[in-house]
Parts: structure tokens; C-alpha cells; sequence
């Protein structure tokens, strides 16, 4: 009996929202469980605060977010993808990982709803689909920036590369820094991989890195192996300069992280969250609130992505009893023609590609801190 | 007396044979009907394809575990094989034949050759070996494809194909493409994949199994399982059988793996993990070993069963791990069944045929 | 140099292989079920001594008793109300039941402990011996898990061989059917089987993550599974064979990474097991057996 | 179900024509023996088995009489002699080999494949006569269907010979014991064999059941002109029906004859019969 009144209550509910709140329906999937489950809870988290930021300031629009379970699998993605269909999806935040996303991104394509995502960042994400946007970067760009800054500060000359074989991101990011650095006057002396299921040892690599003189060594991956990298790296006595990407951001708020391992490490991010402006402040200081957790730059993506349609449906003069057709040609529009400034970069910009164009921050760890390197 | 308590197996089996047929097609025009005029969500219309797959997925393992009764641990392995092949088979002739429908048939035929060859190097040591030893083996095969497909480099120009492994050193012409891209799988993949299509790989499928069962292949594959000894002891070649299932098994796997890559735009090796290995071998062991209408459905409810647990969000995957732990133990301990049992006339009376 | 330096960190992967590979060992000889849980009993295990140890700043081996009690109740409990219900079901039907097991701890623990990676504090430092002028060392937590395994594989050795209960374990391992006509409890000592598998699974878990040290709900996952194969490569079902498939397994691995290609040491790994029963279809230290005609 | 057996009375006084040995063995070991866990299981086993031979292997439990069964059938590889099976050496040969070379057999502890039908136990057994594909198979070519049709009447027949044919869509897992018993038997003629051994075919069946037996094996030796080895316990059973026996005892052949010589003989009685009196 109780639970028929709740059922009913919540119907009601859903009615009086659906007749008077006249709500965005903004949907997105990402791994909410699973091995790379901590991605999507924290772009999830990011675009819920931002949700409820902007519900709360009756500035004429609100949003209604909800979030898809993929497992971090494509098929899944797509089942999720249409759940939100189902459920009445106006813009999309497209999935939180490349794999998944390339998959929604074609169905969003198909179905002209309109997608950005918040960190899937490989190019067959946005290749070929008008109405499909990043928030960051793209894996090639970070590849490139990575090598083209280590080659501009002059960092090293003889760079080590280890990379996660069986992950369409660190492969992104490494090809294109490979690529790159000949051209800049690097040699990538030693190039070494891991997979998912060897990912706990990693002597052979750094040996190898060690044996053949790099000075640096680039760590395109996420910051959980890059983690066992430097405390192994330590125990051996290896001390090399470590160059990470945005996926390295985290690093330091790993429960029980031992702060000292990651001294030195460069890493280009867009988000850093001991920054000092007021938007980064808040959002850091709401996150932590609700979760505590420090966020990451998944969340400040979700974040910013939330912000940015925000920005894009005002400006659009869109409503919510537009369908998403129309809503997303709108957005095309707008999105190819606007600036955001938010929590991972001022001025930020998107081409027509769908790819973003903003400022990657150099940043140092020294004691446990993020410094700006610039 | 005693005669007429014995049940009758011939009649069971057409029955169920019938039965299977009866309830795909009965499935497949409901679904087909409510899909065309827009009555099913969006969600079970984008599941239709991939439950297909994992149906014939189901009816091949099935064939190596029920009828054949080894153990496979990789079965996914097969189905990356035909994926991949099958995808770029598609891509492959994207030029020459435009139209969709003959360049999906094609590529599930390509994916199945594939994959039975795949099947074939690898059932030569793995046949060797027996119970929860080949079963490891099949296992590691499932990783060492997964492996191999995750350093895989195949590229097309107008010279011709070009492939290598560990990284890319193709060189392509201008206008040229890399297809498979190690890691990074194939991406931008046409969806060719149709509900139809689906539904007539899972009917050949069936008519494939069913009719093999009923054979003498068939009747030598369950020999082999009933009593290897007692088998070779009537002139049965074991190994020359063990590789027919296994083989054919893989083909439909491979057929499947192309349906289903060619249902997303992308496709990548780590999908054909362990993990789905398992889940593959979870259909056939709820659906019943050897029982393709079990597996088929259970296939299907398996795949719709995480969507439908949706609402639930986080706890969603706990509780399908709970379902499965309480439909194992439902389905397989002996007081439980019986107590059901008791529940249904009908089956009272099979239990005690079966008893008897 | 650089070769010994590869196989001290095969050594010490194995190390941690074989420790898993005990556990699963033991409880398929018993109980001739592969338990694909184990992995994620170690999972638990390493949470539970990194919240005594991280959390509650308990000194760790008081966090390892800890851990080897709860994942001893855990063992005793899956067992009871997952796997005892089918002692008389088929094989497949037990393996599926503990891949559920597998998903509903692996579940349970996202829910409880959410997916952010944790740092696991070591479990003794992480210092090092250094040996010929620092050219080769020898981490304290790989000397550790070694020890820790010759004295489990010893300590076991002995008490199935000597002790009643061991005795009465291989006379259930060996025939389930005499071994209850003999007044052997048989629901008991495969319970008590369970027992001892997840209290080695705890020690595992805590060395697991004090040598490679981030702990996350599948942890244990990937882990569990090369175990397993290092179980079979030892020959499933004996003691000092997992020992020595646990060291192959390690020692194949790293040296698959450093002299043939890191990104097919997998493959290598798994191709080398295939090899291996081909030559050997129950192992190395397996028991091959022939069926009664 | 016994009310409604009929079995066709043969003559008890066999028509076959005479002793054979000599001119057409169909089976000769010479020198056979085997050993297993160090043990010598079987040692310098000879024997001649005639072509239309109905013989008897028997001897105490232990004795190494199912061996001898599972060396000439190649489930064991003999250490030691050689085995001439229509006077070809079968050495090498697999279980598969041996069975297409012409013996067939039954088990002691009944190995039928359970979940299978009656009919489809025997048709297993008539795989190698069959011709047609996988393709024909799974297309239901017109091959497929004459030859099953064939196979069918064929096993039916078999079956008929025990009586057995209402049987043939029954599991064979949950027939009674004597029926397993007799469809293991009929199984084993299905592959055409020219030498059949049965191992314990009375073993748990009553006196009534074991003289149709008896009758049973005689018609079969008669349609068929084979030759068959019989290991049994039943001494009624073996001395009415074997016109050659040979005793083992520890792996070793201690007397070989007609029933009436190895009845006479002091050596059996004392290892044998003798200490069956006493039990």
C-alpha cells in the first residue's frame, strides 16, 4: 500500500514537472559501475551540481539530468542512449569515454539530437557528425601539445614512452606524439605498453625507459596506473621527469596517495581544481560538499558541458517544448559561434568539426599542489 | 506397465523442436509488428539486433557445451573474429555492392569462414585436451585473440590490402584506409545490421543445430558426451567430431560476432573479453545444456534484464547478480526444484517418469 | 644484470600469483569447483585492511587479522547459501553460480566503497635490500610475499598430511561418497575448505595491494583470473603446484615484456600455458588420471 | 513388460559347423601382457579364437579378464606381445581403429550414452556405414532421408533380435538394468563386427532373464556367423554356451579347453571353483 502512494505520489510528480517546470531534458551515459566506473560518476556529479546551480537561479531555463549506466561498453552505450530516448532526451551529453561515445555519437547523429561530450576524446567521436561537440580536447591535439611543450621548455631530449595497449585514449594520445616529437628534435628512445590485464608490474618498462638514458618519460593514461608508475619508478630508483596528460588529473586525491611520488610531474590539464577563481572555487567547494571528493576534470567537464548548453539554449531562445530536431539545429549554431568561459578554460571555442579550441594549462606538482608552469 | 511411464523421447524432442521454431517466429513477427508501428521503445527496438546475436551466440556454445558437453571459456574470441573479418569484409565492399542487405549476407558468410578457420587451428591442441583443462585452454585462446586483434593493423588503396601487427606500418597510398586499427578497433562501421537479417541468422542457426542433432553427427556428438569411452568402442572417430562441433560452433559465432559489430558504429577487441565469454556460457547454462529454446531465452531476458533494472540505477548490477545467483540455485538445487515442481501438476508427472 | 633484475620482478609477481593460486587450489581439490569468486574475496580483503589500516590507523597486521577473520566468515558464507545448495548439481551450474557471487561482491563493493581507486598502504614500508652495490634489489614486500608463501604452502603441506581434519580433507578430495561412509563430515570439511581459501585470500589481498598498491572493487578481477591459470599451469588441485605455476606464470610474464614485446606478453603468457598442457594435460605437478574401463 | 516377451526359442543343439581354430582364426594373441602401477595385470596371454568361436574368458574377481577386454580393444596399450586380428597385427591401432577392424564391444559397468534414445544408441553405432554429409544433414538432402530411413529399419531389426524394438524411442538412461544390459549388446552388433566380446552380460540378472539371454546370444551367434568372447561369472551360462574356455588367474592363463576338460580340471577347481566352495 505505502509504495502504491509513493508510485503515485511520484507520478504526480513527474506530471507537475513535465506541465510546469517545462524542463531541458539533458541525458547522458557514462560507466557508472564497472572498472572505469569513477569517469562517469564524476561527470555525472559535475553536470548534476551545475544542474542544480542553474535550477536555482531562476534565470528562466532549468534542466532535468539524468544519467545512463554504459559500463564503459558500447553496446551498453547504446542501450542507455535509448533509454534516455525513451525517457524524452532534448540535448545529450553524449557518454563520458571514446569507445562507448563513437557509438551514441553515430546514433545521435542518425536521430538529430544533439551531443557534447564532456571527456570522450578520441576524433571518430565528432568525424563526420555536424551535431556532435567536445569539451575536451581531442586525443591527436593532446598528443601534439604534449610533445610540442616538452620540446618548447626543453624538458628533455631523450623521451620514454609507456602506454596503455588496449585503450583507445592513451593509443590516441601516444600516435600523434610519437608522430610529432622527431619533428621537434625529440627521440622517443624506449616505447613500452601495458594492457588491462598485466597492468600491476611495471619493472620491465621502467627498466627499459632507465637503461636506454630517458630523461623523460611521457605517461599518456589515466592517473590509477600512472600511480603504480611512480611508486615503482621510486622503489627502483629511478628518477626521470614525468610528463603526464589531463587523464593524469586525480593523481593527487587518490585516497592514501602518497604525495611525494608525484612531486615534479608536468601534466597539460584544462581543469585545475586548487585554482584560485571564483567559478573553480565554488564548483570545488559545492563538489566536495556533496561528495567528498576533490573533483576531477571529468567532473569540471560534466561541469562546463551543463554550463555551456546552458549558455547555448538562452542565447538560442530555445524552450523546452521544442523537440530535439529543432533544438539541435540551433545548437549547431550557436555552439560554432560561441565562447564559454568556464571552470576548464577561458575563451573557449569550438570549430565546426565539433572539436573545442581552449588553452591546455601547463601544470608542475610541487608539494602536492598543482603550480602553473607558465 | 513400466513401458508406459518411460518417456517418449522422439515426441519430447519434435515437440520441442516445433516449439523452438514456433516461438522464434511467433517472437519475431510480434516484435517486427509493434517495432514497425512504433509501439516498442526505443530501447527494446535498439536491443532486437543484439539480442539476435546473442541468440545465435547461445545456440553455438550450446552445440559445444550442450551437445558436445566441453567446456568453452573463449567462446567470445569466435565472435571477434567474425566481427572484425565480417566489419571489414563490409567495409571492404562498400564499392562494388551497393546494396546493403547482400554485403551484410556476404560479410556473415566471410566472418563465419574466418572464424571457423580460427576455430579449427585452435581446436587442434584444444581437443587434445579434456574437462576443466580445456576449458583453461579455450580461455587463454579467448585472451590470446583479443591480444593479437588488440595489435592488429589492417589498411586498403588501390594496391591492395596491407596488414601487420604490434604497430602501424602500413603505408598506404593517398585515398587510401586504415581499417582495423589495433586498439582503437574499426570505428565509423555502417549499421547494416537489421532486426530481419537477425532473425533469419538465428532460424538457420536453429535449423542448423537441430537438423546436425538429428543426424548422424549429431548422434555421434552426444555419444562422445554420454560415454567417450563407449564411443570409441563403436568406431567413433572423437576427434574428427569434437572438431566438427567446435568448428561449426565457431562459425556461428563468427556470423554472430558480424551482426552484431555491424549493429554500432565502432568495435573494438576488449568487448570480446572473459566477461562476455561468461555471460555467453550464463545463457546456456540457465536456458538449460543442449535446450536451444532455453538458451535463446535466456539470452534474451538476459540482455533485456539490465535495461529493465535501470530504474534502480546504482543498484542495478547487484541486483542482477542476485537474480542470477537465486535463478542457479532455483533452476538446480534439488529441493527447490522439486518444491516447485509440486507447484505444477504437469511437471509432477515428468518427475516421476523420470524417476522411474 | 638487468636479467636478474627482470627475474627478481618475475619472482615477485609470481610471488603474488602463486599466493592467489593457492587458495584456488585448495578449495578445487576439495571441492572440485572453480571458484571464480576467489579474486573478488581478495578484493574484500584488501578493503577491509586498508579501512583498519588507512581509515581507523590500526597497526597493519592487526588490519591483516582483521581482514583474514571477515573474509573467512565471507568463504563460510558464500558457501553456505550460494554453493552448498549445489553439492549435487552439475559442475557448470556451481561455476555459474560463483561467477554471480563474483559480480554481486565486485557490486556490493562499488556500492559500499565506490570506484575511486584507493592507495593501500604497504603492509611493511616500502624499502628495499640492495645487493651488488645497489644493481639489484630485492623489494621488503616481495621478500615478504615469498616467505609468506613457502610458510602457507609448508603450513598446508602439514596439515593435510598430518593433522585429522587434512586427512579428512583428502578423503573427501579423493571419493565425497566413502569419505561420508567412513564418518567423515563431509558438508563440514568443505566448509572449513572454504574457511582456510578465504583467510589465505585475505593475506593475498594485502600483499596483492601492498605490492602493486591501488585497490579498487576489480581489483581482484584480473588478478584472480591469471591465478587461476597459474593454478592449472602447477597442475589444479595440488598444493606445491600452484607455488610453482604461480613463480612460472610471473616469471614468463615479465620476461614475455622485456625480451619478446610488452604489448604480446599476454598472448606469450597464455600460448606458453597451452604449450605447457600440451605436454603436460594435467600440469606440471598435476595427477593424471586414467578412467576405470 | 514380462508378461509380454516372446522370445524365438532357439535349438539348444548349435547348427554352426564345426570347430574352426585352425584353418580361419579370427583373433590370436600370442604373448600378450600388460603393466599397470607395476603390477603384471596380464602376462604371456595366448589365445586363438576361432571364426564362428562362441568362447569364455573366465576366472576370480581380479583375475585380469576385463583387461585382457581392454587390450584387445586397445583401451589399454599391451606392454608386452601382439594381438592378430584376422591375421593383421594391430599394432598402434586406436579403440576407433580396432572397432573398424572388426570387435565390438560391451562393458562391464554398463557404458550406454544415457540421454540418447534405444534407436539412436544402435544408430550411433551404424555411423561408419553411413555415407551422407553435414551438408546433406543439415539441408535434409534425399540422401539424408534414404539412408536414415535404412538405418532406422536397421536398428529396429537389431533390437527386435532382444526384443527390444518398443523400446526404441525410450532414454536409454532410464531403461531396466537387463534391457541396458541387452541394448549394449545389440549396440555393439550394430557396427558389424566379426568378433564381439561381452563382458559380464548376465552379471545382476535372474535365472529366467539369464537363460533368455543364453537363448539370445545363440540366435545372435547364428544370424550373424561371428565369433564371441564372453567374460562371465555365471558357470551355468558359460558352460552351456562356449564350446573353448580359458581360465585366468593373476593375469595368467591357467587352463584352456572344453567345458567338459576344464570342469575335470584340478588346477581351476582349486583357484577357481575350489575357492568358490568355500565362500
Amino acid at each position: 500500500m505505502t509504495k502504491r502512494i509513493i508510485t503515485c505520489t511520484l507520478l504526480v510528480l513527474a506530471m507537475a514537472s513535465c506541465a510546469f517546470g517545462a524542463a531541458f531534458k539533458i541525458g547522458g551515459t557514462g560507466p557508472l559501475t564497472g572498472g572505469a566506473a569513477i569517469y562517469g560518476m564524476a561527470a555525472m556529479r559535475g553536470a548534476q551540481i551545475a544542474v542544480d546551480e542553474i535550477n536555482a537561479m531562476n534565470a528562466g531555463i532549468t534542466f532535468e539530468l539524468r544519467y545512463e549506466d554504459d559500463t564503459h561498453d558500447a553496446e551498453k552505450a547504446v542501450n542507455a542512449y535509448n533509454a534516455l530516448k525513451d525517457w524524452g532526451m532534448q540535448v545529450s551529453l553524449g557518454s563520458v569515454t571514446s569507445k562507448p561515445c563513437e557509438a551514441t555519437a553515430a546514433e545521435n547523429f542518425a536521430d538529430r539530437i544533439f551531443a557534447l561530450t564532456p571527456s570522450a576524446s578520441s576524433a571518430a567521436v565528432t568525424e563526420g557528425k555536424d551535431n556532435v561537440f567536445q569539451m575536451c580536447f581531442v586525443d591527436p591535439n593532446q598528443g601534439s601539445a604534449s610533445a610540442q611543450y616538452i620540446a618548447d621548455k626543453k624538458l628533455a631530449k631523450k623521451v620514454a614512452v609507456i602506454w596503455k595497449n588496449d585503450d583507445v585514449y592513451s593509443k590516441g594520445i601516444r600516435d600523434t606524439f610519437v608522430e610529432k616529437a622527431p619533428g621537434l628534435g625529440l627521440e622517443v628512445v624506449s616505447e613500452t605498453t601495458f594492457a588491462d590485464g598485466n597492468d600491476n608490474d611495471f619493472s620491465v618498462q621502467l627498466t627499459d625507459a632507465k637503461e636506454k638514458g630517458a630523461e623523460l618519460v611521457f605517461l599518456p593514461m589515466y592517473y590509477q596506473p600512472a600511480s603504480l608508475i611512480l611508486a615503482q619508478a621510486q622503489q627502483m630508483g629511478y628518477a626521470p621527469k614525468w610528463f603526464g596528460v589531463d587523464g593524469m588529473d586525480g593523481i593527487l586525491t587518490m585516497e592514501g596517495f602518497d604525495k611525494s611520488l608525484a612531486e615534479g610531474v608536468i601534466l597539460l590539464t584544462p581543469f585545475n581544481a586548487d585554482a584560485k577563481d571564483e567559478k573553480t572555487v565554488k564548483f570545488v567547494a559545492e563538489y566536495q560538499k556533496r561528495f567528498n571528493e576533490i573533483p576531477n576534470q571529468f567532473a569540471a567537464d560534466g561541469y562546463d558541458c551543463v554550463y555551456a548548453y546552458c549558455q547555448a539554449l538562452t542565447q538560442a531562445k530555445a524552450t523546452p517544448d521544442m523537440d530535439a530536431e529543432a533544438i539541435c539545429a540551433k545548437m549547431i549554431e550557436q555552439f560554432t559561434t560561441m565562447t564559454l568561459n568556464g571552470v576548464t578554460g577561458e575563451n573557449v571555442k569550438w570549430a565546426k568539426n565539433g572539436e573545442v579550441t581552449k588553452d591546455p594549462k601547463g601544470m608542475v606538482i610541487k608539494n602536492g599542489a598543482y603550480v602553473g608552469l607558465d | 506397465m513400466t513401458m508406459r511411464r518411460l518417456i517418449n523421447l522422439k515426441r519430447v524432442e519434435a515437440r520441442r523442436i516445433y516449439l523452438t521454431y514456433f516461438i522464434v517466429i511467433l517472437a519475431y513477427v510480434i516484435c517486427q509488428t509493434m517495432s514497425s508501428t512504433k509501439i516498442l521503445s526505443s530501447t527494446m527496438r535498439g536491443m532486437l539486433v543484439p539480442i539476435c546475436a546473442y541468440m545465435v551466440m547461445s545456440i553455438s556454445l550450446n552445440l559445444v557445451v550442450g551437445i558436445s558437453g566441453e567446456l568453452s571459456l573463449g567462446h567470445a574470441g569466435f565472435m571477434s573474429v567474425g566481427a572484425f573479418s565480417g566489419v571489414a569484409a563490409a567495409i571492404l565492399m562498400q564499392g562494388f555492392i551497393p546494396f546493403a542487405p547482400v554485403r551484410l549476407a556476404l560479410a556473415m558468410i566471410i566472418a563465419a569462414i574466418f572464424a571457423a578457420a580460427a576455430g579449427f587451428l585452435i581446436g587442434i591442441p584444444v581437443l587434445r585436451l579434456k574437462g576443466d583443462y580445456l576449458a583453461i585452454v579455450t580461455l587463454a585462446f579467448g585472451e590470446i585473440i583479443k591480444s593479437i586483434l588488440n595489435n592488429f593493423y589492417l589498411g586498403v588503396d588501390s594496391g591492395g590490402l596491407q596488414f601487420s601487427m604490434l604497430s602501424d606500418t602500413t603505408r598506404l597510398l593517398a585515398g587510401g584506409k586504415l581499417i582495423i586499427r589495433g586498439p582503437m578497433g574499426i570505428s565509423g562501421i555502417q549499421k547494416i545490421a537489421t532486426f530481419p537479417a537477425g532473425f533469419i541468422l538465428v532460424m538457420i542457426s536453429l535449423m542448423i543445430v537441430f537438423n546436425l542433432v538429428n543426424s548422424r553427427s549429431g548422434r555421434a556428438f552426444m555419444a562422445i558426451r554420454d560415454d567417450r569411452i563407449a564411443a570409441e568402442s563403436i568406431g567413433l572417430d572423437i576427434t574428427k567430431y569434437k572438431m566438427t562441433a567446435f568448428v561449426m560452433s565457431a562459425a556461428m559465432a563468427g556470423a554472430a560476432g558480424a551482426l552484431f559489430a555491424m549493429n554500432y558504429s565502432t568495435i573494438v577487441a576488449n568487448k570480446f573479453d572473459f566477461n562476455t565469454s561468461i555471460l555467453i556460457l550464463v545463457f546456456v547454462v540457465l536456458g538449460g545444456q543442449g535446450n536451444m529454446l532455453g538458451g535463446i531465452i535466456a539470452a534474451a531476458a538476459l540482455t533485456i534484464l539490465p535495461e529493465k533494472l535501470r530504474q534502480f540505477s546504482d543498484y542495478r548490477m547487484l541486483l542482477y547478480a542476485i537474480i542470477l545467483i537465486i535463478t542457479m540455485l532455483g533452476t538446480n538445487n534439488q529441493e527447490i526444484r522439486n518444491f516447485f515442481a509440486g507447484l505444477n501438476p504437469f511437471r509432477r508427472k515428468e518427475h516421476e517418469e523420470e524417476a522411474a | 644484470m638487468i636479467f636478474l633484475n627482470y627475474f627478481i620482478s618475475g619472482i615477485s609477481l609470481g610471488s603474488i600469483y602463486a599466493i592467489i593460486a593457492l587458495g584456488y587450489t585448495m578449495v578445487y581439490g576439495i571441492a572440485k569447483m572453480l571458484n571464480f569468486a576467489h579474486g573478488d574475496v581478495i578484493m574484500v580483503g584488501a578493503y577491509v585492511c586498508f579501512y583498519a589500516v588507512a581509515r581507523y590507523e590500526l597497526n597493519p597486521f592487526i588490519g591483516l587479522v582483521l581482514a583474514m577473520i571477515v573474509c573467512t566468515f565471507l568463504g563460510i558464507i558464500i558457501e553456505r547459501f550460494a554453493y552448498k545448495p549445489l553439492r549435487q548439481a552439475p559442475s557448470l551450474a556451481v561455476l555459474i553460480t560463483a561467477i554471480g557471487v563474483s559480480y554481486l561482491l565486485q557490486n556490493t563493493a562499488l556500492l559500499l566503497w565506490s570506484s575511486n581507486p584507493k592507495v593501500f598502504p604497504s603492509i611493511i614500508g616500502r624499502g628495499a635490500f640492495k645487493l651488488f652495490d645497489g644493481e639489484l634489489s630485492i623489494s621488503h614486500i616481495t621478500a615478504l610475499t615469498i616467505i609468506a608463501c613457502l610458510v602457507i604452502m609448508a603450513v598446508l603441506t602439514l596439515f593435510i598430511n598430518k593433522t585429522r581434519l587434512g586427512k579428512a580433507m583428502r578423503a573427501c578430495s579423493e571419493d565425497k561418497g566413502a569419505a561420508q561412509l567412513m564418518g567423515i563430515n563431509v558438508n563440514a570439511t568443505i566448509s572449513l575448505t572454504f574457511a582456510i581459501g578465504s583467510g589465505l585470500a585475505a593475506i593475498a589481498g594485502a600483499l596483492l595491494c601492498s605490492a602493486y598498491p591501488t585497490l579498487m572493487p576489480t581489483t581482484g578481477a584480473l588478478p584472480g583470473i591469471k591465478a587461476f591459470t597459474a593454478a592449472v599451469f602447477g597442475g589444479i588441485g595440488s598444493i606445491p603446484g600452484a607455488f610453482l605455476g604461480g613463480l612460472m606464470l610471473g616469471v614468463i610474464e615479465i620476461f614475455a615484456k622485456a625480451y619478446i614485446s610488452s604489448q604480446l606478453s599476454d598472448a606469450v603468457v597464455f600460448a606458453m600455458l597451452i604449450v605447457v598442457l600440451l605436454v603436460k594435460p594435467a600440469g606440471l605437478l598435476g595427477r593424471q588420471t586414467q578412467e576405470k574401463v | 513388460m514380462k508378461s509380454k516377451t516372446k522370445y524365438i526359442q532357439v535349438p539348444s543343439k548349435s547348427i554352426l559347423p564345426d570347430r574352426d581354430i585352425a584353418r580361419e582364426p579370427v583373433l590370436e594373441c600370442i604373448n600378450l601382457g600388460i603393466t599397470l602401477g607395476g603390477i603384471k595385470a596380464v602376462d604371456n596371454f595366448n589365445l586363438t579364437i576361432g571364426r564362428t568361436e562362441i568362447a569364455g574368458l573366465i576366472g576370480p574377481n581380479g583375475a585380469g579378464k576385463t583387461t585382457v577386454f581392454n587390450l584387445l580393444t586397445k583401451v589399454y596399450q599391451p606392454t608386452t606381445g601382439t594381438i592378430l586380428l584376422n591375421g593383421k597385427d594391430t599394432h598402434g591401432m586406436t579403440t576407433t581403429q580396432i572397432n573398424k577392424a572388426g570387435i565390438a564391444r560391451t562393458f562391464q559397468n554398463i557404458r550406454l550414452f544415457k540421454n540418447l534414445s534405444v534407436v539412436d544408441n544402435v544408430k550411433a553405432a551404424m555411423n561408419n556405414e553411413m555415407r551422407y554429409n553435414m551438408l546433406s544433414a543439415i539441408l535434409r538432402l534425399p540422401n539424408y532421408r534414404r539412408e536414415e530411413v535404412a538405418a532406422h529399419r536397421r536398428a529396429l531389426k537389431l533390437l527386435s533380435i532382444f526384443d527390444m524394438q518398443d523400446m526404441a524411442d525410450v532414454r536409454a538412461g532410464s531403461l531396466p538394468y537387463g534391457a541396458q544390459r541387452r541394448l549394449e549388446i545389440v549396440r555393439a552388433l550394430a557396427t558389424n563386427p566379426s568378433l564381439l566380446l561381452l563382458d559380464e552380460p548376465a552379471a545382476g540378472m535372474n535365472p529366467s532373464e539369464t537363460a533368455d539371454l543364453m537363448d539370445n546370444i545363440r540366435k545372435v551367434h547364428e544370424m550373424f556367423q561371428i565369433a564371441i568372447v564372453l567374460i562371465e561369472h555365471d558357470m551355468s551360462l558359460v558352460m552351456n554356451i562356449c564350446e573353448g574356455i580359458c581360465v585366468l588367474n593373476f593375469g595368467q592363463i591357467i587352463a584352456k579347453g572344453t567345458p567338459e576338460e576344464i570342469q575335470a580340471n584340478p588346477a581351476v577347481i582349486e583357484a577357481y571353483l575350489g575357492r568358490r566352495k568355500e565362500a
